[in-house]
């Protein structure tokens, strides 16, 4: 009886719940001072709009909308690692990756609104939409890295899936097809512990999610979630190794769904408050912060602006959002097919000359 | 006995055959301690405790995959999609395995289960919670395809379909979930499948229909009778196998038929209706069939989507164009 | 100019985009080295490389959904599905994302992507290598499906698929991959979609109908013709979007139709061309509609298939009983 | 940066291509002389038949068979380690196995006569049949241990699945479902190097099949597939452990598919002979021959007594297959539901009908 095949999965941690620098060998783009407190900036401009959006659902102003609070140094570590050519795949609560990939929040809160408009919208064309439909948005980030990977382009696509999505088909068809091509693809589950009212222990028998990358011979690393640190260096790490042409990596980002699922849940029915409070105690805004400002780099007045800049941008592109006019009936035929054909041009007339009676 | 919305029905149905039958098992995503996004599971954990009321992994392949594992094992397995549009991961299994292996085996091997779909669209919901896909089953042999209209059919109809020895799709219409309530005796009683139910009598015009626009169809017949119009309506109830007698039926009295549906038009369910008229109630059509259907689109996000959807508007115009045709 | 059977016209067809189009790659099980299993794509990888056709690992999933992921950013996939039984795990990615992400994104994202299924019964095949299963995209928004059933059809429709701009579902019946040969010039002529092919022109009677069942369908009007009935003979070659105007047209002539088609009856395609038949041609109907169809069941093992499937005998009966009746 | 779980795989192998020992503790049932010479004889007795089976599609009296030479360690391995109530669920290619359980040779024959009373068969009433979507019998296997949990049952579920196969969705969410419920389940992935024209390298970038098993936190090991003491070992432990409540495993048996993937296929289209030549020389029978000869356990008379009496078993299935009548049309009706709803019933009438004219 031999060994033929061994594995370890590493757990990689920078910054403490209080903000402690716990590694020395920080990573070159936390050195640079400046681009840490905006990458700060950008956490905390996720939250007051996550905030805010979420207000806007119980106003009867928005649908359901899910909340991506407590996830912001995932989403943020992760698109600040990506270059503008690379293609993000997310599902539907990575709001934090979509700002900061240029996604307006008035087109969030459009698609959110019911609008489909929302998803024609200023982030890279090449990005693809929300997707609901869990882990799908896996094999399209699988299936662009295959075409980078065809046409000679250093290009590394980077798709997000939840905890309950690491269980299916679709994860794990992508992570296969990355090992089996050698594809530039960065796999990152974000394992904020709920599938709605699943725990993440009986999502699967596998003590880290970051393992799940061994079936398919990928590059494994569980990271501290709630450290952007440790997110960005990981995301760095993978995506560098990728675009040199030597595979595939599965992150798993553990941190925590400080909110319910949706708008449209109450998480009460199911979780404990004492987890959700000790979680509290691990977010990533709060350690980020104070590592800011153990190092003098952030204050409280910087703090104080900063959200007050943040409130009147969400305010304006509410604004815009409210003010928005209904599309034409005729967005809804029209985009079916690139041309549409006689049934629809027939039916679009018909619906257009009720809708004048 | 209370009255009870449509999805309470559910959940006293799938109670009531827990307790009857403990080969009966509910799976799925979040229908423990949750009890189901919409509730149709609510409190049967506690009541049946986690080996009876089973949450799943995040997998559609893998729910429909281990019930019908279940069912070939002499369980009884309620598998609940969460939304219709998470029923397709599932329909491999289900199209080659749940109803093909009495066939396959001779009846060796069967597949009772019951995959429970919240189905359709009017409320508002995100991207994929709003489709009306029931014509991925009804080309479908071995399968029964079931929707209920009204707490009182929600309730026998599923009991129903929980005894049936081969799989069913129950397809519950979200938007009259919890509509309206009527009183429902939790009796045991099942209704039978495989037959229309004729809601309203009528001699001019023949509303079929299923799900949640037979309401819409009854207020259009109650708006129709203003006219002195009288509209007879058909819950179809069952798609496959279709109980044509019904429908042929009616139109042999009515001679007028509008046929109603969410799904979009081509391919859609509404056309083998349409078909069985043209095959064999030809001679007593008075005027061409219509059918009233969402359009051949995707159903938009909500903020469009009371125009995809089909209205009493736009029944009662499709019915006065019908009652102005001759023969 | 050679004589070419169906399946080689599909080669040639293929062999042509990707030379004329560098977009262009084939993707699926076994299509390299082997050439598929039933030799579309043989050659393709020896001239075009395994970066144009390309060998997946055993998933449909993830081939629908690597496909989808290539032509969202740019490239032309041709994916194939080995057998019309092994495409129900590419539902998924196909309905919620091939088929939506132009309405889904306003037009910023496409999905120009082909998906050859090796269609249908009548070649002894084993368990799930028989199916007529285009009823699961007919009611799909968004799809084109496309079935030749010539091999200059197949050439010329498929050049067409590959072009389009949307996602094109294209079913090869395999039954008659190599049933005949005929001279199809390459020239990259393609054929329009979205149109009926009248085949055969005649007036009392019009026989619908696509894939195999054509030429079943060609000899019965032979049969026909022989007892001086004069038959129409429509091959649909697209049934979504149908071009209903040339089936209706030749109704209106003919005033008879019998349609015609392998998968089960209820709920298959055939009921949306009876139904716009019941909608929109009653007053040209001379007779009933008939549908000669598989039977509502799951198509048998080879041993009892040729039961299943039509036949130019049954084909001819309902002919005759349509003949028959009078209005 | 800290390491949070290590893993390692196993390869376990008792026989060597000579039918040398290379591990001295031999289990159990492998010091039993009788039974290990009736597994040989069991082996010998599936590959009797397999090769008349292929002779039968030769000359046109059979369907499309897969053929199964080379499998023979693999399949009488597993199956004469389960107990009759366990489940087994196969693929399309586990004669072997079948022919263990107690399927006769004529059902088999039917099956792949394009016949589904071959279906109907002597073997246990609860094992699933042939199963030609790749896979998805994991699923079915992962269900029945599941309804044996649910029930308290002492009872095993077992599937097997090619190379191919550990590729496939419905695998993974099997390992997924075994994982996360603790299941009494196996799944046994044979690779014998070559989906259809798909080689095993091509399938994935994971160094073993077996390794899949970390996904779901399963007990992983990889076996000689040609060595049956090895495979029998392995499921024997695998099975135990499932019986015993500590869930479920993953054996990844290495064999070869000698033969072409089915009558229908050409493998010489795309694998070098040289290749398959090299997989002779590491076949399972004649490694347990000579093992059994070499332990005076089995002689050359034996053998061919052995064979005469596979030969004439195999005829007598073969005359029975040959001679079976064509099943009633109404079977085509008569087994879609429980009670042929009435379109079924016109409709057969309509066939019935149609076919006495
Ligand atoms: C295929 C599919 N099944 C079910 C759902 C319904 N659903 C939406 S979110 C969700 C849970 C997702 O959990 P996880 O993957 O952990 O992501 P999170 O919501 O925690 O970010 C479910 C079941 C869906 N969107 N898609
Ligand atoms: C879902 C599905 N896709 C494709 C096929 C066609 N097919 C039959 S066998 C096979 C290869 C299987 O390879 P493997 O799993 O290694 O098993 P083996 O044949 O080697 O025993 C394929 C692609 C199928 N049967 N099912
Ligand atoms: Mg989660
Ligand atoms: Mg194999």
């Amino acid at each position: 009886m031999s060994v033929v095949a061994t594995f370890s999965i590493e757990y990689q941690r920078y910054l403490d719940p209080e903000g402690r620098l716990v590694e020395d060998d920080l990573p070159p783009f936390a050195r640079d001072d400046e681009a840490l407190v905006e990458l700060y900036r950008h956490m905390s401009y996720t939250r007051s709009f996550d905030s805010k959006a979420v207000a806007l659902q119980r106003t009867g102003k928005l649908g359901t909308y899910a909340s991506c609070l407590g996830h912001e140094a995932t989403h943020v570590g992760v698109a600040s690692a990506m270059q503008y050519d690379d293609v993000m795949a997310v599902s539907y609560r990575e709001i934090g990756a979509m700002l900061h990939r240029g996604v307006k929040p008035r087109e969030i809160l459009m698609y959110w609104g019911g609008d489909e408009r929302g998803s024609d919208w200023s982030g890279p064309a090449h990005d693809f939409p929300i997707c609901v439909p869990i882990s799908t948005q896996c094999l399209h980030a699988a299936g662009s890295a295959l075409a980078f990977k065809l046409r000679g382009e250093p290009r590394v696509a980077v798709a997000f899936c939840g905890d309950g999505g690491s269980s299916k088909a679709d994860f794990y068809a992508a992570l296969n097809a990355a090992g089996a091509y050698q594809l530039p693809l960065v796999l990152v589950v974000v394992n904020n512990q709920w599938a709605i009212s699943v725990p993440r222990s009986a999502q699967t028998g596998a003590q880290t999610l970051a393992q799940k990358g061994i079936a398919g011979g990928l590059d494994c690393v569980q990271v501290d979630g709630n450290d952007l640190i440790a997110v960005r260096a990981a995301t760095e790490y993978a995506i560098a190794r990728a675009r040199n042409g030597h595979g595939g990596s599965v992150i798993e980002a553990v941190t925590y769904r400080l909110s319910d699922h949706t708008t449209a849940d109450d998480a009460r029915r199911y979780r404990d408050e004492a987890e959700v409070k000790a979680a509290w105690e691990q977010e990533p805004m709060r350690r980020l912060r104070s590592y800011l400002s153990e190092k003098g780099l952030w204050s409280d007045s910087q703090e104080q602006a900063w959200k007050e800049t943040c409130a009147k941008r969400v305010d304006e592109e509410v604004n815009a959002y409210l003010a928005s006019e209904a599309p034409p009936l005729s967005d809804m035929f029209d985009y079916t097919y690139a041309e549409p054909p006689l049934d629809l041009v027939q039916q679009r007339a018909e619906l257009l000359a009720g809708s004048k009676r | 006995m209370a009255a009870i919305t449509l999805i309470e029905a559910v959940t006293m149905a799938l109670a009531h055959e827990m307790r009857r039958d403990e080969s009966v098992v509910v799976i799925g995503e979040d229908v423990g301690v949750n009890g189901g996004v919409f509730r149709a599971t609510n409190g049967l954990q506690k009541i049946f405790g986690d080996q009876r009321v089973i949450d799943t992994p995040l997998d559609e392949t893998m729910i429909a995959g281990l019930t019908v594992g279940l069912a070939a094992q002499g369980m009884k397995p309620i598998a609940e999609a969460q939304f219709d549009g998470f029923v397709y991961p599932m329909l491999d299994q289900i199209i080659c395995h749940a109803a093909r292996f009495r066939t396959r085996t001779r009846g060796r091997i069967t597949c009772p289960l019951v995959l429970r779909v919240p189905w359709g669209g009017g409320i508002r919901a995100p991207e994929h919670h709003s489709e009306a896909n029931e014509a991925m089953f009804t080309n479908v042999p071995g399968l029964r395809v079931v929707m209920p209209s009204s707490p009182h059919r929600a309730y026998g109809l599923l009991l129903s379909a929980i005894r049936d020895p081969d799989p069913v799709i129950y397809f519950e219409p979200k938007r009259i979930y919890r509509q309206y309530k009527e009183e429902v005796a939790d009796d045991g009683e099942a209704l039978p499948l495989d037959v229309c139910y004729v809601l309203r009598d009528g001699s001019d015009l023949t509303l079929v229909t299923w799900g949640s626009q037979v309401k819409e169809c009854l207020e259009a017949a109650d708006k129709l009778a203003e006219d002195g119009i009288s509209a007879e309506v058909i819950d179809v109830a069952t798609l496959r196998p279709l109980d044509f007698d019904t429908i042929r039926d009616s139109v042999k009295k009515t001679g007028r038929c509008v046929i109603v549906h969410e799904a979009p038009r081509s391919g859609g369910f509404g056309a083998e209706i349409a078909a069985r008229l043209a095959e064999e109630s030809m001679y007593d059509l008075l005027a061409p069939v219509e059918r009233v259907t969402g359009w051949d689109t995707h159903i938009p996000l909500f903020r469009m989507e009371m125009n995809y959807l089909p209205s009493v508007a736009r029944i009662l115009s499709a019915a006065r164009r019908t009652l102005a045709r001759s023969a």
